[in-house]
């Protein structure tokens, strides 16, 4: 996964890890079946003056064919839903301490992010509106209250593998804590109307004198 | 061919065991009769101040009803099993169901989650909601004509009103460009105010202007339209 | 009910005329009772509609792979259409290519004819459910053409969207998609219901449940599946309405009504919808197996069981599609094992038609060659599913091109490959002639082979983290690669070449159906009971006393006690 | 063929005759409808105590005749097949009108209530709950409607002496129709 797209933060590893996991596993069953598959079709292709086998299925010798591979998916089955329910507790479910906490409004076709300002509090008088440009301190960790004001929106980062739908009349609480410094996409994914072509944002990860630079530069221009 | 060819003709023969008899009318008394102590219920739970038994009496007895009603009028009891199957099975499929969404539908916060207009409309009340019938707006805090147009109108109209915003690039018809004495030239005010109102598709301009109308009062609109007016190059 | 009763009613004295008179053009072909007349009324129709889908996708696929051309026979794609088109390409598929030809075509005309009955129990409630559908058809595609467009809202249609004409300035659109999508699951509610009937109450003398072949009982496992999910959507579909026309509050969260509600109504009925569409296409594959490999189903018993597992599970499954939705995220924890349980139901049919091939001996025609491709092309559907059940790994994956690879994975197989599959397999049976052997290849390497080259470069872009109903990556840098251009150019090329090949296919039905080979009853030495009467069959099937009589399961090839390696169901012993 | 109907439809591989077998299907689709609907009205409702005070606003006492008005009309339905069933056409006719009454009465009863409510302001946009509160019962008032009308037709033909079966039919939808006004009156109107 990495190779398609840098891992930027901490849970990154892990659903790429769980992702690769699952593919190991279905990817044996997957070359298992389908290299069966055509031999079967090679070895038993129609021959002059041969006739198919007469065979019900229901021997007990004959059923364990069916019987035993199913076990094993099921055997599979349980290591994945391990590993995929570990991970999703850990992203969605158990949100460590921030260090800080961001809102992030989607409507028709904008982001809009609230950054908590200098006192890194939100919802106080220097909070930091911008539009479509969210900046960030490396290795400190976020939450973020997510809202929408008109119809459904999706904050997706993909660098953090990070997806969370937003709802309108709701807040959804997430975490992130990103690694990598760096501008990086945010999306919207999920379609809300005939702009949803075009409400991208930026992402702006920023090492901690950038940020702090970043955040006296917004403040100073916000002020009245 | 001669296969079932009765069934037609003799209705009831269907049934395991032919013709029943059942005592219909004092069925239809006995629900009366429950029929009166599930209107009664309210009253005796006031009285005696017990909320439950107006649950007990409305939906225990409705399902009691329901149930003589199925098993003898519409002699389910009669019927095959087959078809008892069927009916629970899409009754258990509807508990499902509801089991299955309520924890999103019917709570109003969870585990990371809350609903904040759910709650406001339950602090609301129903009352208020009828005699004022007002929506209530989600507008972040703090307006100001400059904001809200570097927020949001910038994206597509630029930073300086013309036309060269970030993700306007991509729009055919391009956004307008305020700078642009060609684009004053059938715009008046009124114009600009519809259109952040209801949309540029109401005044018969691109469907891509969305209406701003739900999002700011009609002063946060005015506001919006003479920032928008001062783009406009002088005389 | 309300159709049902009145139907039936009236039966008597109509009825009674399609039998004996001469009868004019429309009443013999556009108004008739006879389920193989609405089995082709709604197969034709059905791959109209097909082929208005296959026209959007090659639409929006320029689009997406040269953006802002003018595309040759459309021309420019604004957003708002983009969207129409990836919503009325998505539903047309699902909705009005899928249903219509894989249940309702195939089921009305094999359901009779493989029982051993003249017709379904209720021919005029089959030709209202077709009608009613024809409407549904006339009502979507008038929704294209309104003022502001084709509704634009995804074919799941999600609230506030689609809800209010503000937010997805199609008014008149939203609101006919919605109502055509009503009709369609109206008409098929009746044709479920005389499908069900017909199969449980109108089997031929002597045929026990497991005689039946595995695709009649696919087909009514997939209405009943139909029946029991479709009931809260409707009820959704009735709340959304009136959001849209009366501006009523059931999906406005500000009014106390809640968006999330419509996803779970949706889902209810979408999950259990892939299997409503899944079932009769791998009942199709396994009878066209069992034919071709000369074999008994391996486990017939088994195939029904797993089925029904398939079934039962399938309406537990559904908020895997809404991880990432807004769902409480400890809900997501019980969906993600009901859902990588499904794979293990799903695994063992796969399992069962591979074990099939053993022993068996394989002809490959071209029936042949669309099941076999059925199984190698669902198994790359399938596995891929793993990856979105697994609700860790869908954060990632969820509308992503991932995703849309995955289930086009699937939904090819089934409602392009199935849907081949069956009507090659069948046409010397509905037109009595032999379809051409070497064009039905040429259409099926043609079709194959361009279909993986369109979607695995997709399943690479979704990795890349390309999320989907995007009409132009310009906005999004880390999209905007030459590489991934690239890779969406090779998809759009491969829909154009698999586009031109269908030609051949109409070409050689068109052809067949003409100027083919004459076939005779049992082309395909095939032990099923439609194999017994002439092709096509006359009305009423077979003559009034030689309805067919089973003394057998329908899978009996190449029995040890036999000369001839077929045993049709209806010889004595 | 000498049959008017198809022969499919004629037998009964089940046991159940084919046009009962087809009315248990419908019903079991209707359970889902209404099961999708009353299911999303109940959770809301539980989520929304403050409803209450709209739902004080129903009239019970119109709810209470309607609901006795239905159930005798049920009770004359079992009474016309039980008729039907001994071959008494005539008889089955007549209480099949006797339904069609309560039926016709029911939806008089129904639209001054509504005309009534609509009057004070609690028109179907007043609030989620009064959506709620006409989409169901106009739900269930459609298919009253709608088995009105079927009994005619079956009525028509008992009179007759024909298809005597389909009385038992329609009384099933009837008695179905009837099951889900004895779940909607506690849901709409008693529980405030």
């Amino acid at each position: 996964m990495d190779r398609f797209l840098l891992q930027a933060s901490t849970y990154a590893s892990s659903i790429d890890g769980l992702i690769l996991l699952i593919g190991v596993l279905v990817g044996f069953w997957f070359l298992l079946a389908e290299g069966l598959f055509f031999w079967l079709i090679w070895r038993f292709r129609a021959r002059p003056g041969e006739k198919s086998q007469y065979l019900t299925g229901k021997e007990k010798h004959v059923k364990r064919w069916i019987t035993i591979p199913h076990a094993l998916v099921l055997l599979c089955d349980v290591f994945i839903i391990i590993g995929s329910v570990r991970v999703w507790y850990d992203v969605k479910q158990q949100l460590p301490e921030p260090d800080s906490t961001i809102r992030v409004i989607g409507q028709q076709w904008v982001w809009s992010f609230q950054h908590p300002g200098p006192d890194n509090v939100l919802d106080t008088d220097d909070d930091i509106y911008t539009a479509n440009d969210l900046h960030v301190e490396i290795d400190k960790t976020y939450h973020y209250k997510l809202e929408s004001r008109d119809v459904l929106h999706d904050f997706s980062v993909p660098v953090f593998r990070l997806k969370q739908d937003a709802i309108p009349g709701r807040s959804i609480t997430g975490w992130f804590r990103p690694t990598v410094a760096g501008d990086f996409d945010i999306q919207c994914a999920e379609i809300c109307g005939i702009g949803h072509g075009i409400m991208a944002a930026r992402i702006h990860i920023e090492d901690a004198n950038t940020h702090a630079q970043w955040i006296s530069a917004a403040s100073a221009a916000t002020t009245p | 061919m001669s296969e079932n060819k009765d069934i037609e003709q003799h209705p009831g023969d269907g049934h395991e065991g032919g013709h029943h008899h059942i005592n219909y009318l004092g069925i239809y008394l006995a629900l009366v009769v429950l029929f009166l102590i599930s209107v009664a219920g309210p009253e005796v739970g006031e009285l005696t101040g017990l909320r439950w038994i107006t649950l007990v009496t409305a939906f225990g007895i409705a399902i009691v009803k329901a149930n003589l009603v199925i098993q003898n009028f519409m002699h389910l009891k009669w019927e095959k099993r087959l078809m008892k199957w069927m009916l629970a099975t899409s009754l258990i499929l509807m508990f499902l169901m509801v089991a299955g969404i309520s924890p999103d539908v019917m709570n109003h916060e969870g585990n990371n989650w809350e609903n904040i207009a759910a709650k406001a409309a339950v602090e609301r009340g129903v009352e208020a909601e009828v005699e004022e019938a007002e929506p209530v707006e989600v507008v972040a805090v703090g307006f100001s004509a400059e904001g809200a147009y570097r927020s949001i109108c910038a994206t597509c109209h630029g930073a300086e009103g013309m036309g060269d915003g970030p993700a306007g690039a991509a729009l055919v018809p391009p956004p307008a460009n305020f700078t642009d004495p060609a684009f004053w030239a059938d715009r008046d005010r009124d114009r600009i105010v519809a259109v952040l109102e209801n949309g540029a598709a109401s005044v018969g301009g691109s469907s891509l202007m969305a209406a701003y109308g739900g999002l700011y009062t009609d002063d946060q609109i005015s506001e919006l339209a003479d920032y928008v007016m001062a783009f406009a190059p002088g005389e | 009910m309300a159709d049902t009763v009145a139907d039936v009613h009236q039966h008597e004295s109509a009825g009674h005329d399609d039998h004996h008179h001469e009868q004019n053009f429309f009443v013999k072909y556009l108004w008739s009772t006879d389920h193989k007349i609405i089995a082709m009324q709604y197969m034709f129709t059905g791959m109209f509609m097909g082929l208005i889908g296959g026209y959007m996708a090659y639409v929006f696929r320029m689009q997406l792979a040269f953006p802002g051309i003018s595309v040759p026979g459309f021309g420019q794609v604004s957003p708002g259409e983009y969207n129409a088109l990836i919503t009325n390409h998505g539903s047309i598929m699902i909705f009005w290519l899928a249903m219509p030809v894989l249940i309702a075509a195939f089921g009305n005309f094999l359901i009779p004819l493989m029982i051993g009955a003249d017709d379904m129990v209720f021919p005029r409630i089959n030709r209202l459910s077709f009608q009613i559908f024809f409407v549904s058809v006339l009502v979507l595609l008038a929704s294209l053409f309104v003022q502001g467009g084709g509704f634009g809202g995804a074919w799941t249609s999600y609230p506030p969207l689609s809800a209010e004409s503000t937010y997805n300035l199609t008014d008149l659109g939203s609101s006919l998609w919605l109502l055509a999508v009503a009709l369609e699951f109206v008409a098929f509610l009746l044709g479920g219901i005389n499908f069900i009937t017909t199969l449980m109450n109108s089997r031929a003398p002597g045929m026990k449940a497991y005689d039946i072949p595995i695709v009649c009982w696919m087909i009514v496992i997939a209405s009943i599946l139909f029946m029991l999910s479709v009931g809260p959507l409707i009820a959704g579909a009735v709340m959304l309405l009136f959001d849209q026309v009366l501006n009523t509050g059931f999906y406005d969260p500000t009014r106390g009504g809640d968006p999330i509600l419509w996803q779970h109504l949706f889902w209810f009925f979408g999950h259990p919808e892939v299997y409503v569409v899944l079932l009769p296409a791998i009942g199709i594959t396994v009878d066209v197996i069992a034919t071709f490999a000369r074999k008994k189903i391996f486990g017939y018993k088994l195939v029904l069981y797993t089925a029904v597992a398939t079934g039962v599970l399938s309406f537990f499954v559904w908020a895997h599609h809404q991880f990432v939705a807004g769902i409480d995220p400890r809900m997501a924890n019980v969906f993600t094992i009901t859902t990588l349980l499904i794979s293990v139901p799903i695994a063992e049919l796969l399992f069962v038609m591979i074990a099939t091939l053993y022993g068996g001996s394989i002809r490959l025609t071209t029936p042949m060659l669309w099941a076999l491709a059925f199984i190698a092309e669902f198994l790359i559907g399938g596995v891929t599913g793993i990856f979105l059940g697994a609700s860790g790994a869908d954060i990632y994956f969820h509308d992503t091109y991932f995703v849309l690879a995955h289930f086009h994975y699937t939904f090819f197989p089934i409602a392009i490959i199935g849907t081949f599959c069956g009507f090659t397999y069948w046409f010397p049976k509905m037109f009595g002639r032999m379809m051409n052997e070497t064009l039905g290849k040429i259409h099926f390497w043609g079709t194959i082979i361009p279909f993986n080259f369109i979607f695995i470069p997709l399943f690479v872009l979704g990795m890349g983290g390309q999320h989907r109903r995007i009409y132009n990556f310009q906005h999004f840098p880390e999209l905007a690669g030459p590489e991934m251009y690239q890779l969406r150019e090779i998809a759009t090329i491969s829909l154009l070449i698999m586009l031109a090949f269908q030609a051949v296919f109409f070409y050689n039905m068109i052809h067949s159906w003409l100027k083919g080979e004459k076939a005779g009853k049992n082309p395909w030495k095939s032990n099923t009971l439609e194999w017994t009467t002439e092709s096509p069959p006359p009305h009423g099937n077979w003559p009034p006393d030689q309805m067919p009589v089973v003394y057998r399961g329908p899978y009996e090839y190449a029995h040890p006690d036999r000369e001839e390696d077929y045993w049709p169901q209806d010889e004595p012993a | 063929m000498a049959h008017a109907k198809p022969l499919a439809t004629l037998r009964s591989a089940t046991g159940i005759p084919t046009g009962r077998l087809a009315v248990w299907w419908v019903l079991a689709s209707e359970v889902v409808i209404f099961g999708g609907l009353l299911g999303s009205y109940l959770m809301h409702r539980i989520g929304h105590p403050e409803w209450a005070a709209a739902a004080a606003h129903t009239q019970t006492w119109i709810g209470a005749v309607n609901t006795f008005v239905l159930l005798t009309s049920s009770f004359t339905a079992v009474l016309a097949h039980q008729a039907a069933e001994r071959g008494n056409g005539k008889e089955a006719a007549k209480l099949l009108g006797l339904t069609i009454l309560g039926a016709l009465t029911f939806l008089v009863i129904k639209s001054f209530e509504w005309a009534n409510e609509i009057s004070h302001g609690y028109t179907i946009t007043a609030n989620t709950f009064w959506s709620f509160y006409y989409t169901a019962a106009g739900l269930h008032a459609l298919h009253v409607i709608a088995g009105g009308i079927i009994m005619g037709f079956v009525a028509f033909d008992a009179y007759r002496g024909r298809e005597l079966h389909r009385v038992e039919l329609i009384g099933i939808y009837w008695h179905f129709v009837d099951v889900v006004w004895i779940f909607l009156f506690p849901l709409l109107y008693i529980a405030k």
